[in-house]
Formats: structure tokens, C-alpha cells, sequence
């Protein structure tokens, strides 16, 4: 199979679904003629012209409240926030409207809208550029959040995204964005709520999401020379969690860690831990243990930024930590 | 004047006539439900504004949208939501525009274009510029209206939203309902310039007017003008209409401190209602039997539709958690 | 000892720092001549005038990086919200910077600003005022977050917060406002991080914050008459949040329950139930539970509304559950 | 003027020349330094703009604070930073003004009232105005300076920051530093009015001017005006600086497209620092003798900045999570 960047696979899905449906536009700074900060929109200016492909002033909030409306009034809006940062000032039209409008209206209007950006830390980046949040959008109800940690799920995720009719959260971390994976020509779409089982092993269960997926796949393969025989599981999307894939695996290991990058109080780590503690107690041979970078804001120097992010050594004796419990 | 007294020049004036009273009498009525602990969440009444929405809305098509405020039920009305819906909503039941999950300050009836009622301020400003973006990208001559008060204006919705309109000349119209305060905070303490229009002149060279807010014909014509330019692709308008509650911010509130009894009694003769009664009447367009008439086909419809939100039943504690995504995702 | 409001009690508490410390302002709509919408500073402005007591145009977001400004530069900032819902427009601000100011001066500048607003579901307030939103503070470092339950917490911890350099979201809940409790005359202080056991027991523990605390310890007394005896924990601080006390209890216990008002998914519960997992493992002689309100949008109507919150019922289930396990 | 050339006459004009000159050659070798891959994230100069933050610093106290944007270095090295904390700080070490945790987008110096550069547009204008109301409130004469760009004006945060500085009548300078881009987002497609001193005046009743930000004097004036203003309890000011970025948005990002060659040249033509040069000679304040000196001087400085930060440690990661909170919290 063709193998293409996770950021092209993603442009795909978009070009893909604009080419079928007029009534998708997408804003942000310098998504027109630049075709985005980090080539989300490239090309598609020149196809679309500007109504489609809205280059924006600063304004945040404004452009996601304007995109509520459209797409209360038969649009779908994409929201292209470069790096989600930036969403924080959006919030109030996020967390009040956006989530709650189909609700309000008991259904009678859709919110078919995508907030899209690249989320994690990564090349000095700094604190105002590193930030993921995801567990912000999973405790508030009403958001769809996924989190593809490839190029096949990014194109097929996003295509979902951008044919179903609720809001959804799609984050693309920064250092996956030129990672190159296999993605087939041929049209599909991955359901929101399929956690993927990326490798299979018996010995203990990792759940992995977003940048620590491929680093934790390459941790297991050097643990396997230790005949370590780790499952690691991707859930794809945070909401819905797919917990039924998590739970088996964990009643076939009895052993569960969640690596997760972001930070751990009240993150998806937890939620996990809560439910495999709820559904499967006795499943579990071990405690449950949680990898997550360090509860702090994000420093700027190379020294200070790898000290706390979970590295191949921090996973490794995790996992090692945890199958010796 | 007398040579305008034909059906098809009479009844559309009359009509605002009617809209207006149906307005005020559901108010009433709402409050007085609210006093008799019908009403169980808070109620922010329109009474005294009535003529803006009726004379914005009585230049709206069905499939145009209106995106509202808190202080929502006028515009709800004026869009052609029934006061039985209205009633029944702030009474939380099942039977309400919003099936009892909105109350007073979230109503909904996309089906003829109320987008809802929004109990933050700021928001039925962006999503009003949101769905003119829509109709501007879907080529249909749809328009959208944005109701919000004076204490939206200091707000950056407003500034975001309004920005946004101009430059890309969406279908618009931007209605601030400038009744002098926000909750006990004054317009004049909010901001240095009050002139609304002035500003938005000033600073995003969008079509702006400054109207009185009681004179419902006034506001009718400049939402005229304004619905013709965004209909004709001429991009958005703001109206800035003058005007005053009379009632508390919202029911059950004390209303002392921050405004005169002066002030209050000065408004109370500039009623909207009255005014334009008075002058249907000179104008020869009604008598004062017809608007007799009329008042009382209000009191009989607001009487059924108290009764109607009364005898309904409240929402099954089953759907609670029903809608939040949309069937099948 | 004599009994007043918890709204009373909090309003002490500032009453007593702004007469000693001349740096405390208040902003907020309505905290000036009305003495704010729940009567958080009434009276104050006759004493102290607009500088002290600033009523606020509608700009929330405007206020809290102004307030930011003015405490790093020698102010002591109390933001009141009123709702505190209203805090979501204000989330770049708060997330961004306020929470990170200190770190990026290194410890340079100060952030002593107090943010504070009525949480909580109750009385039809519908969706636009019924938020809680406390685990999005817990999850993001940079907050201490208090959840008083009583008027007696309610001074003790706002008295904390006040004269402490550190962001604190003061969070009260609505039904618990006109609650009234003991609280002495003399002058005292709660320090942050320091949960109370607020009822002794051995079959189980439940922890149980704001809101949840009175009605948990409602349903505990008449389930004493069954011979169930619970022991009950206000953690008071969710940031720091006191697992010391909680891992204590547990391990006398073997069981617990987690009562939070507000969402489920990454919330105060999955933390706590993910941090005893982690070190209490042994302890456990039954799943963690957690009870929390309906993952939706807070509907209006008083059929609904009662329909989504953990009522005495819920809980004494719940409990029932546990200890049957 | 030839009879200006006295020591005290010309040094304060000399001496904007000698910072333009400083921040011109810091920032020419912070983006060799970044080609060289020594500054490993992101790095946008201010070359071009050099003499709005010189004329607005240049009538500021020690105790003055300022707030300031993404594009930063030039704030900094004006109001008093380092050339060699500033370099440092760009490249991560220990030994930069944020000890490392903050890069080019978050320098900090508050004990010379550097209060933050941000990454995120909007705060600066917020906290300058925060700034401002905790001088007015604890009764100090310190004033507040909040610097943003053409970027800002159309967010939120600007109208509610000026709208606050203007009703409670703060110690605030904003100085809008107008670009004409927004990374590659011309002004006059963000807005369709860019006279922003214009606006404010008419919006918010401010005091407030346009001024040539390439001109370095015309700048100082305009500020000292402003600070005088600020200064005596006359409420805040806008100074509203056209200028010109001619160096690409941020270092190695691609800079075609958005900006024509011949707008590029003729802005290079209109260079602060050889406009100022050329006056100066020609007023008599200094010989070219005196500026190559001074540009010698500069560059020895800068080096010595550059080797210093090449050659100061890394922080240690063991610090990595260390002041989040308040010592002793
Ligand atoms: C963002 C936000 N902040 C605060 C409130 C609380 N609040 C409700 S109505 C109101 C006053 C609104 O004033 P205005 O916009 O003039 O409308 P009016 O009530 O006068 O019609 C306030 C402050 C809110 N609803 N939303
Ligand atoms: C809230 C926010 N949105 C987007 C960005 C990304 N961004 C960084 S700089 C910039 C352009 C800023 O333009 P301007 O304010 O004119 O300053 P200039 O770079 O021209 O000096 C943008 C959009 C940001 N930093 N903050
Ligand atoms: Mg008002
Ligand atoms: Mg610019």
C-alpha cells in the first residue's frame, strides 16, 4: 500500500469530503492562500476560493461562535485552531453552546462541526504551544474527541468527523505530523468508539494514545527480546471510549498501564483506571498504573522539556514495574 | 393618515399592534406565574422593549433565523413561537418550544427559525454573523438576525462579531436592544460612548442606525431597510435601538438603587404600546374598538395558553439525557 | 458558638483581609452598590467605594487578565463571577496565563488572585448556570481549588486564599449558600490540602465534596440506624487534594465511595479512584465506586433536573452496594 | 540643530540611536543563531520596528512595567534586559532572563518591569491594563505599558482592555504596533477600518494619535505624552505605530505570497535606524565617526551576548517542575 504523512492523509479526508459537500468551509489564520501553518489546507485555496477556505483575523472566540451558527443553519464548519492552544479563548461558545445546542433544541438542530489542531510538546515549543486538553472536552459532555496516533486513522477518522453531525474534537499531535504510514486509495471511514488493538501480547496491557503510541510500540519490541509479550491498545477516539476492548485485554493480561502525555489529575488515565476499577477489579493481577508527563507547565529548554515528558526509558520501567508487581 | 385606512394598508400596522399586545400580556402572565411559583427557573421579562422585536420581526420570513438573549420571550413571540409553547416552556413542561429542557432563557424553534435564546451574553451575536455566513456560502437569500442588549456591547463577541460581518459582508442584522443597563450595571458606567451606531460607523464601516427603540414603526423601517440590503447581498446593518424595561431585570429581583423613580415614570409614558395605539388611532387605521378587540384576543389566547402550560405534563425523567448527539452517531 | 450563612461566612472573610489589606479589590458585575448578586460583598462598597468594589462591564474575559495584570503587580485580585459559569470566556486567561505566570518568571511574580462563583445544579437555573467545572482546574497545573461545604470551611478556606500568593478558585455551591453552621468569633484559618473527616466510621468510606457532603452525611445517620457505619471525608481542597486521609480511611475501611455532584468522565472521582488503586491496592476489599450526577447538559425542567442529580436514594444505594460488594 | 549638540542635548538622542542599533544587531545574530540551530524554537525579530520600542522606552522608569507580544526581544533589550539574558534565554539556558522555561515568547525581568511577553495574542493588553488599575488602586505614579500588534485589534481583548483603561481612567499606554500582517493576514482583510487610533477615539473617547513608527522621534514624543498623561492621573493613551516587519514572520518560515518585492523595498528604504542616523548627522548630534562607534560597540556587545548564551548551561531538569506555585503554598 501507498504510504503518505499523517498530515496528507488528513488533508485527504478533507479534500475528499469537500469535493462532495459544498457546504463544508473551513476557518483560521492563514488556512486560505498559505494553506495553513502546518499545511492542513494546502492547495485547496486555489479550489475553493475564500468563502471555503476563510482566512481569519485573531478571534478566536468569534470564529467559533460564528461557526456554531453555521452550523446550526445547514453549514459544516471546520475550525482550524493551527495549534489548539488557542482554543482556550473559544471556550464559552465550546463549553455553553456548542456541546449543549442539540440538546437544547432536544435534537431539532445538529452541530456538525470539527475543531481540528496540533496538540502536545514538542521542539521548544513553550508553554502557549504544547497543550493538549483533551480530558477537558471528555469531562464535558456533548464533544466527539479523537486523537489518531497514525496516517489510516487520521484520514479515517476525520472522515467520520466530517460526515457525522455532532461536534467533534479531532487533535493531531505536532510530532506525528510527517510520521508516514500505509493508507489505502480506496474510500473508508473508521467509527468513532473502535480502540484499536496495535500489538497483541499477553503479559500486560498498555493503553497508549496519541504520540505515545509508536513510542510505546517501539518500547515492546525491545521488551519482546526480554520475551515481555505487552498488548497495546490505541483507543482512537476518548469519547466514546471504547472500554469493551480495554476491559478484554485486561482480562486476558490482568495488568494494565494508560501512557498518556498530557497531564494526569483528572485525565484519561484516571477515567480508565476508574472504569477497569469498576468492571473488572477482578480481572486485575496488579494495580493499575498511570504514565503521564509532569504536572507542570511546559518549559521552553531542550533540558527542562524532556525531563517531563515520558520517554522509551520512563515506559519501559513502567511496563517492567508493572508486570513485576 | 385616513386614505391609508384599506385592509392591505391598515392590517400590517394593525398587526404590530396585535404582536406587541400579545407580547405584554404573555409577560404579565408570565410573571404572574412566576410570583405563584409556576415558573420555577428565572424569567426576564420584555415588557417596555416590545416594539423592537415586533418591528424587526415583522420584516422576517418564515426560514429566517433570529439567535436571542436571556431576556428571549419577545423575540420567541414575534418569530411566531405560540405562547402556549412559550408558557409551557417556563413552566418545564414537556409540552414547552424546547420540550422543558430550556426554560426561559433557552428557547428554541428552529422550525421557524427561533436558533434559541442564549443565558450568556454575547453568543446570539456570533451565531447570528454564523448563520449569515451560511446562507452566504449555501447562495441562499436567507437573513439572520442578532438580538442583544447594552451589555453586549463592551463585550468581545460584539467586537469579534460585528468585524467579522463587515468584512465579509454577510446578511445581517444586528439589533442591540439598548435599555440603559445591564442587570444594576449603567450603559453610561459600562463605556464612555453610548452611541452605538456611531461606533460601529466608526469602527467597522457597517451600516448603522440609531432608532428610538419605543417607536415600533421606526424600528420597523429601519429593519426594513436593513433586511432589504443583507437580502440584496449588501452585507449587515446594525440597528441601535433606545429603550427601557420597566420591570425588574428579572422576576423576584429588588429594582431599587440604581434607577430613579423619575426615570421610570418618564419611560412608562413613552410606552410603546400605548404610542402606537394612539396613533393607529389618529392615523385612522383602527379604532379604539378594534384595539379593544384586539386586547381582548390576546387576554383569551395568553388565558388559554397559562392554562394549556398549567394542565401539560411535565417531561418524562427518562429523556433526560436524550439529544445530547445526534440519532445514530 | 453562634451560627450564621455560609454566604455570611465567606463574606466575613473578606470583609476582615480588606480591612487589613488595602491591595484587595473585588471585580464583577453587581459586587458594587448591590453588594453582589448572592450578597458576596454587601455592604462593602459603602465602606470601601468603586476602586475596591469595581462594578464591571460584561467582559469577563477582560476582567480576569486585567485582574491578572493587577496581581502581578502588587494587587490581591478577587474575581467574582457570580455564576461561575460565566468563567468559561475567560479560560485563555486563566489557563494560559494566570496559571503560568509564576513558573515562567520563575517564582518571580506572584499570581495571588481569588476567583470565585456559584457552582452547582439547582433550582431550574438550566444549563447556563448550573456548571461546576472544578476537574478542568485540578487537571491544569497552576490552581488550588476549594469546595467548601459549610460556613465554617467556607471562611477558614477563603481566609487561605486571600492572604496566600497562589491562583484559588473558590467555589460555592448554590444550594449551600443559606446553610447555616458554627463559626467562631475569633480569628482562624483552614490551610489547603487538609481533608475532615467529617463522620466516623469503619464499613466503608465515603468521600463526598460541596454539595455532596450535608446529603451524604443526611443518608449515613439514618443508615446508622441499619448498623451501617460510614465514615465520611470532605476533602475541603481538590488542589492539593489530601490523599493522605483518604488512603488513611480506606485502609481502615477497605471500601470507597466517591459522591461528586457534577460529570463523571476524568472528574474528582476517577482521580481518587485511581490514586487509591495505585496506593491502596491492598486495601481494597471491594471496587471503588463513584456516584456522580447524569453525563448531559443540566435541562431545566424540575422533572429532569431532579432526574440527573445523585439524590439521598442514589446515595444510600450506592452505599448499600458497597457494602454489600 | 548644530546649537543642540551640547553632551545633554544629544545623548538622549544618541542614545535611542545606540538601542535601535542594539536590537537591530542582537536580532540579526539571534537568527543566525537559529539558522545555526542554537535557538531551538521558535524566533520572531523585530528588525524594522526597532524605533517603537526605543521612542516608548526611551520616557520609561526602572519601575515602569510593560507587557508585551510574541515578537518581544525588542521590548525587552529597551526596557532593560540584557542582550546576553535575552540570547540565553533563546537558547535554553540557565542564564536567560526566564532561566530557560520561557524561549523567545516568554521573557521575564520584572525586577526591571519586563512583565511577560506572550505567546498568545490579546493578554498584554489586559494585563497592561491590570497594571494600571493596581498603581491607581495602591496609589503609585508608575505607569503601564502594553504593547500588541495590527493582530490584536480585532480581538476581543483589545476592546475590553481599552474600554476598561477608558471608564476607570488607568495609567495605561497601548501601543499598537501596526505591521500591516498578521503572520500572513493583511490588516485591511482583518478589518475595514485600519485608522485604529481613529476608532479608539470615536469608540471609547481615549486619547489617542498615529504616528510614523518608523520615525523614532516622532515615537518618543508621542509616548512622552502619553506617559506624562498616564503619569498625572489623566487616564490612558493609544499611540497607534505604522511600521514594517522586513525580516519573514517568524525566523525560517517562508515569507512570499502575502507581500510584494517592491512593498518589501520600499519599506527597507524606510529604515528607523538609517533615518534616525541621517538626521542625527544632519542635526549635528553626532558624527559618522560617532555611530560607527557605536555600531562597533554594539556588535561587541552582541558577540559577547552570543558566546555568553553558547557557553551558559542548560538548566537542570531536576528544576523542571520547580515555581509553579509560591514558595511556602
Ligand atoms: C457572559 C455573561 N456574564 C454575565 C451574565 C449575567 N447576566 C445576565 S443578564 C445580564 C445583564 C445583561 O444586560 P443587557 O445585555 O443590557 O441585557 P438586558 O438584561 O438589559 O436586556 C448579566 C450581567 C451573563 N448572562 N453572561
Ligand atoms: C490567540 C492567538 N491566536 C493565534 C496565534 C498565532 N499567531 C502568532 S503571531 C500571529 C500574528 C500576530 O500578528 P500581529 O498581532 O499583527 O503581530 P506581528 O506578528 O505582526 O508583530 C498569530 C496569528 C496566537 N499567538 N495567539
Ligand atoms: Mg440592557
Ligand atoms: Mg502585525
Amino acid at each position: 500500500m501507498r504510504e503518505i504523512t499523517y498530515t496528507e492523509a488528513a488533508r485527504e479526508a478533507l479534500a475528499e469530503q469537500m469535493a462532495v459537500d459544498p457546504s463544508i468551509f473551513v476557518v483560521g489564520e492563514g488556512i486560505g492562500e498559505r494553506g495553513g501553518n502546518f499545511n492542513t489546507t494546502l492547495g485547496l485555496y486555489e479550489k475553493y476560493g475564500p468563502m471555503r477556505l476563510r482566512d481569519t483575523p485573531i478571534v478566536e472566540r468569534g470564529f467559533v461562535g460564528l461557526c456554531a451558527g453555521a452550523a446550526m443553519t445547514g453549514s459544516r464548519p471546520v475550525v482550524d485552531f493551527m495549534f489548539i492552544d488557542f482554543i482556550l479563548d473559544s471556550m464559552g461558545e465550546l463549553l455553553n453552546q456548542i456541546s449543549k445546542i442539540q440538546y437544547m433544541s432536544s435534537g431539532r438542530i445538529k452541530m456538525p462541526i470539527v475543531l481540528r489542531g496540533c496538540i502536545g510538546i514538542g521542539g521548544a515549543a513553550a508553554t502557549h504551544h504544547s497543550g493538549s486538553y483533551y480530558p477537558l472536552f471528555v469531562h464535558i459532555p456533548g464533544f466527539r474527541v479523537a486523537t489518531p496516533s497514525n496516517p489510516y486513522d487520521a484520514k479515517g477518522l476525520l472522515k467520520t468527523a466530517l460526515t457525522g453531525d455532532d461536534p467533534v474534537l479531532f487533535l493531531e499531535h505536532k510530532l506525528l505530523l510527517n510520521r508516514r504510514g500505509p493508507v489505502p486509495e480506496a474510500e473508508y471511514a473508521l467509527p468513532f468508539g473502535q480502540a484499536a488493538v496495535i500489538r497483541e501480547g499477553s503479559d500486560a496491557t498498555v493503553v497508549a494514545l496519541a504520540v505515545m503510541a509508536p513510542k510505546v510500540l517501539d518500547v515492546c519490541d525491545e521488551l519482546a527480546k526480554d520475551r515481555l509479550d505487552i498488548e497495546v491498545i490505541d483507543p482512537r477516539t476518548l469519547a466514546p471510549l471504547d472500554m469493551a476492548t480495554i476491559l478484554e485485554s485486561v482480562g486476558k493480561t490482568g495488568r494494565l498501564l494508560i501512557a498518556d502525555e498530557t497531564f494526569g489529575p483528572c485525565g484519561i488515565g484516571a477515567e480508565i483506571s476508574a472504569q477497569v476499577m469498576e468492571q473488572g477489579f477482578d480481572d486485575l493481577d496488579a494495580p493499575i498504573a498511570r504514565l503521564n508527563g509532569v504536572h507542570t507547565p511546559t518549559p521552553y529548554s531542550p533540558s527542562l522539556e524532556s525531563a517531563i515528558i515520558p520517554d522509551n526509558a520512563a515506559i519501559e520501567k513502567a511496563i517492567r514495574d508493572l508486570v513485576a508487581e | 393618515m385616513a386614505n391609508d385606512r384599506t385592509a392591505s394598508g391598515s392590517e400590517p400596522l394593525v398587526a404590530l399592534y396585535r404582536m406587541m399586545v400579545l407580547i405584554r400580556r404573555t409577560e404579565e402572565q408570565l410573571a404572574r406565574a412566576h410570583q405563584m411559583g409556576l415558573v420555577p427557573g428565572p424569567c426576564h421579562t420584555y415588557v417596555g422593549e416590545e416594539a423592537i422585536a415586533t418591528g424587526v420581526c415583522a420584516n422576517l420570513r418564515a426560514d429566517d433565523v433570529v439567535f436571542s438573549t436571556h431576556r428571549g420571550h419577545g423575540h420567541a413571540l414575534a418569530k411566531g413561537v405560540s405562547p402556549r409553547a412559550v408558557a409551557a416552556e417556563l413552566m418545564g413542561k414537556a409540552t414547552g418550544c424546547s420540550q422543558g429542557r430550556g426554560g426561559s432563557m433557552h428557547l428554541f424553534a428552529p422550525e421557524i427559525g427561533l436558533m434559541g435564546t442564549s443565558g450568556i451574553v454575547g453568543p446570539s451575536i456570533l451565531q447570528g454573523a454564523g448563520a449569515g455566513y451560511s446562507f452566504k456560502l449555501l447562495g441562499s437569500d436567507q437573513v439572520s438576525v442578532a438580538f442583544f442588549g447594552d451589555g453586549a456591547v463592551s463585550n468581545g463577541a460584539f467586537h469579534e462579531g460585528l468585524n467579522m460581518a463587515a468584512i465579509w459582508d454577510l446578511p445581517v442584522i444586528f439589533v442591540c436592544e439598548d435599555n440603559m443597563y445591564a442587570t444594576e450595571v449603567a450603559f453610561r458606567d459600562a463605556t464612555r460612548v453610548q452611541d452605538v451606531a456611531q461606533r460601529v460607523r466608526a469602527s467597522y464601516d457597517m451600516a448603522a442606525v440609531r432608532v428610538d427603540g419605543n417607536d415600533v414603526l421606526a424600528v420597523r423601517q429601519a429593519a426594513e431597510e436593513a433586511v432589504a440590503r443583507a437580502r440584496s447581498g449588501d452585507g449587515p446593518s446594525l440597528i441601535d435601538c433606545k429603550t427601557y424595561r420597566t420591570r425588574p431585570h428579572a422576576e423576584g429581583m429588588r429594582d431599587g438603587g440604581y434607577r430613579t423613580a423619575e426615570e421610570m415614570a418618564a419611560w412608562k409614558q413613552r410606552d410603546p404600546i400605548a404610542a402606537h395605539a394612539a396613533w393607529l388611532i389618529e392615523a385612522g387605521h383602527a379604532s379604539a374598538a378594534d384595539l379593544e378587540a384586539i386586547e381582548a384576543e390576546a387576554t383569551t389566547t395568553v388565558n388559554d395558553a397559562i392554562e394549556f402550560a398549567r394542565s401539560s405534563p411535565f417531561p418524562d425523567p427518562a429523556t433526560a439525557a436524550d439529544f445530547i448527539f445526534s440519532a445514530g452517531a
